[in-house]
């Protein structure tokens, strides 16, 4: 039970260091937004999820108590994460900013 | 760490002065003291954090707790916050105003289109 | 079942991943860079909070976390719009 | 526990020296924001959760949303 | 904003809402009250002026600024119940009527939700205080400037 | 010369506030503590609440939450009268 806790956290904390690295890394802000937002929401699940796990173990009014708390933190945070990354990236590029090296832009064809 | 959230909400002060000191803009002036609240609801907060306390609420607290954080700082911090939005507020409306009638953010040359 | 110092270790190894995500709000060139990073701190601070109400053993922390994941998107939305030219 | 303190204090002093640093109102403005947001998290490290939910729902979200109104209503830039 | 923002609002600001009715209502048992649940709901209006602009909303603020100076009112009279005392004495505290039960236990314990006698019914005041006020504040500021005003 | 004046007594400033802050009593040991512990201890039975914060922002220390109140009034009402269009 223990070990698979400490394994749902490694993988967390594996996949937001995979974000962060992400932020750090991308040449420009489509690539970043890309990368950090899909990364740090699948890490929190992991980490998140352990907490629930946690608490539904320990059972009890208090785990059960925290175990609810914390599915509602993710679920909240699974709504409102993407839509910050969409209008984010709907700003930017209404801003004028253009993805570095890129080909070709549909969304600016289509207009 | 020692005393280190004392340290850091000096810092925290000082770099809002020196904001206030150094920049004309008015809403530069307006984040300055926003800085300056923060510093001094860190230092007000942790005034009050007694070592190894859990927060000051019986609701669920673990059973064999040995001390609790005090509560009045945290009384008080949580009024402030909520005046310092407002006469942020109060700041940011003052601005938008003089912005609208004399057409400058700069400090000095409201200053010296006086009348 | 001890699992309470994984979930220390755990909040302070994503705390310094905000480092990262801050010196990128430093460098940031444009000002859609610097929202991502802040939107990134935002997903790691409210990991930290509910690991943490974890760690401590106390149930009514995780609020806050709550309150972080509902509300944080708003600076986000006000960003973008302003990026866009809208609130006039 | 000490480690926590120590990183969150200093993110916190990092953001508020770019909120002051900033030439750019937007930036500054989210600086601003992240300061204030690693500045709940140190209130939450010190056990005061009233105040963390304060500063959380006042700083995560009123605070940004009145600066980049008022910015927007007036000069984007800091004129030198 | 784009439909996305639209209609992820239309879901997020009924349950912040809910949630922050939630943390004025238990403020006397876990984090929360009046301060903490009004900035939550002021936040509310602040998403609802951002995602479907301010003009919609022009006609709140006559409502708004009149319930910040009731909510007031509202928290005057709350405190002076207990003036043959002393100013704001916590008369229904163990009265055993309305919010008048004892807490169960001394200590640590669930809590009960109609204990603490005026502290509920004074969080409810100010957190109408606080998310009339601030709200009012943000819909000011999104509406000034403007040729229609 | 201004400049240097400017420098000298901004270190000034700032080593007289860090000094202040290294020499104040130890972090996590108040030095007064008779207030903070008779509240702790009765908030239960007096005030019947579960939450010491709040039986201080609305009992104990409720002049206090008065005075905010007032600031809070006074502030939305100098927002209201700088922004709001007068009709006619």
């Amino acid at each position: 039970m223990k070990a698979f806790l400490y394994l749902l956290l490694a993988v967390g904390a594996l996949f937001n260091g995979l974000g962060a690295l992400a932020l750090l890394r991308f040449p420009d802000v489509y690539t970043r937004i890309h990368g950090a937002t899909k990364c740090t929401t699948f890490g929190s699940i992991f980490s998140i999820v352990a907490v629930v796990i946690y608490g539904l173990v320990k059972g009890g009014g208090e785990g059960g108590t925290l175990a609810i708390h914390a599915l509602l933190a993710l679920f909240f945070l699974l709504i409102t994460n993407p839509t910050g990354s969409h209008a984010l990236a709907r700003g930017a590029h209404r801003a004028g900013v253009r993805p570095v090296g890129a080909v070709v832009d549909k969304l600016e064809e289509r207009k | 760490m020692g005393n280190m959230p004392f340290v850091v909400s000096m810092i925290l002060v000082g770099l809002g002065f020196l904001a206030l000191i150094t920049r004309r803009n008015l809403i530069k002036l307006a984040i300055g003291i926003s800085v300056i609240e923060m510093g001094v609801n860190l230092f007000l907060v942790s005034l009050g954090y007694v070592k190894g306390g859990i927060a000051p609420i019986y609701t669920y607290a673990p059973p064999g707790f040995k001390e609790m954080v005090f509560p009045t700082p945290q009384a008080l911090t949580l009024t402030a916050i909520v005046i310092g939005l407002a006469t942020t507020a109060l700041m940011l409306a003052f601005a938008v105003v003089i912005y609208r009638h004399r057409g400058t953010l700069d400090a000095g040359k409201i200053r010296e289109l006086r009348g | 079942m001890i699992a309470e110092l994984g979930f220390l270790v755990a909040a302070a190894v994503l705390v310094g991943y905000a480092f990262v995500s801050m010196a990128r709000l430093a460098a940031g060139p444009t000002t859609a860079d610097r929202a991502v990073a802040l939107d990134t701190i935002n997903t790691l601070v409210v990991a930290t909070m509910v690991l943490l109400g974890a760690a401590f053993g106390q149930v009514v922390l995780v609020d806050v976390a709550i309150v972080y994941a509902l509300l944080s998107f708003i600076a986000t939305l006000y960003i973008a719009r302003y990026m866009e030219g809208g609130l006039k | 526990m000490t480690a926590l303190h120590v990183l969150t204090l200093s993110l916190v002093v990092i953001g508020a020296a770019l909120a002051v640093w900033f030439r750019d109102l937007l930036a500054s403005v989210i600086a601003l924001a992240g300061a204030s947001l690693l500045l709940s998290l140190e209130f939450y490290l010190l056990q005061a959760p009233d105040v963390a939910i304060a500063e959380a729902g006042i700083g995560a979200a009123l605070t940004a949303a009145i600066y980049i109104l008022a910015i927007r209503k007036t000069r984007p830039k800091e004129e030198e | 904003m784009s439909v996305i923002v639209r209609t992820i609002s239309r879901v997020v600001a009924p349950v912040a809402l809910a949630f922050g009715a939630y943390v004025i209502m238990h403020g006397h048992l876990t984090p929360g009250g009046g301060f903490q649940g009004g900035a939550v709901v002021a936040s509310v209006v602040a998403l609802l002026v951002v995602a479907f602009g301010a003009e919609r909303w022009k006609k709140w603020i006559k409502v708004l600024l009149p319930l910040e100076d009731t909510a007031a009112l509202a928290f005057v009279i709350l405190a002076f119940l207990g003036v043959g005392a002393t100013f704001f004495r916590n008369v229904l505290a163990g009265s055993g009527g309305l919010f008048g039960a004892p807490v169960p236990q001394p200590g640590p314990n669930p809590g009960a939700l109609n204990t603490a006698g005026t502290l509920p019914l004074m969080n409810w005041a100010v957190g109408f205080k606080v998310l009339a006020g601030l709200g009012a504040v943000v819909l000011l500021l999104a509406l000034f400037g403007r040729e229609d005003g | 010369m201004k400049r240097w004046l400017f420098l000298a007594a901004l270190l000034v400033v700032a080593g007289y506030l860090i000094s202040g802050g290294v020499w104040l009593h130890p972090f996590g040991e108040p030095a007064r503590s008779e207030m903070d512990r008779f509240f702790i201890e009765n908030a239960q039975k007096e005030v019947a609440a579960n939450n010491v914060v709040t039986s201080i922002v609305f009992d104990y220390r409720g002049y206090d939450t008065l005075g905010e109140a007032t600031v809070l009034f006074a502030a939305v009402v100098g927002v209201a009268l700088l922004l709001r269009k007068v009709k006619g």
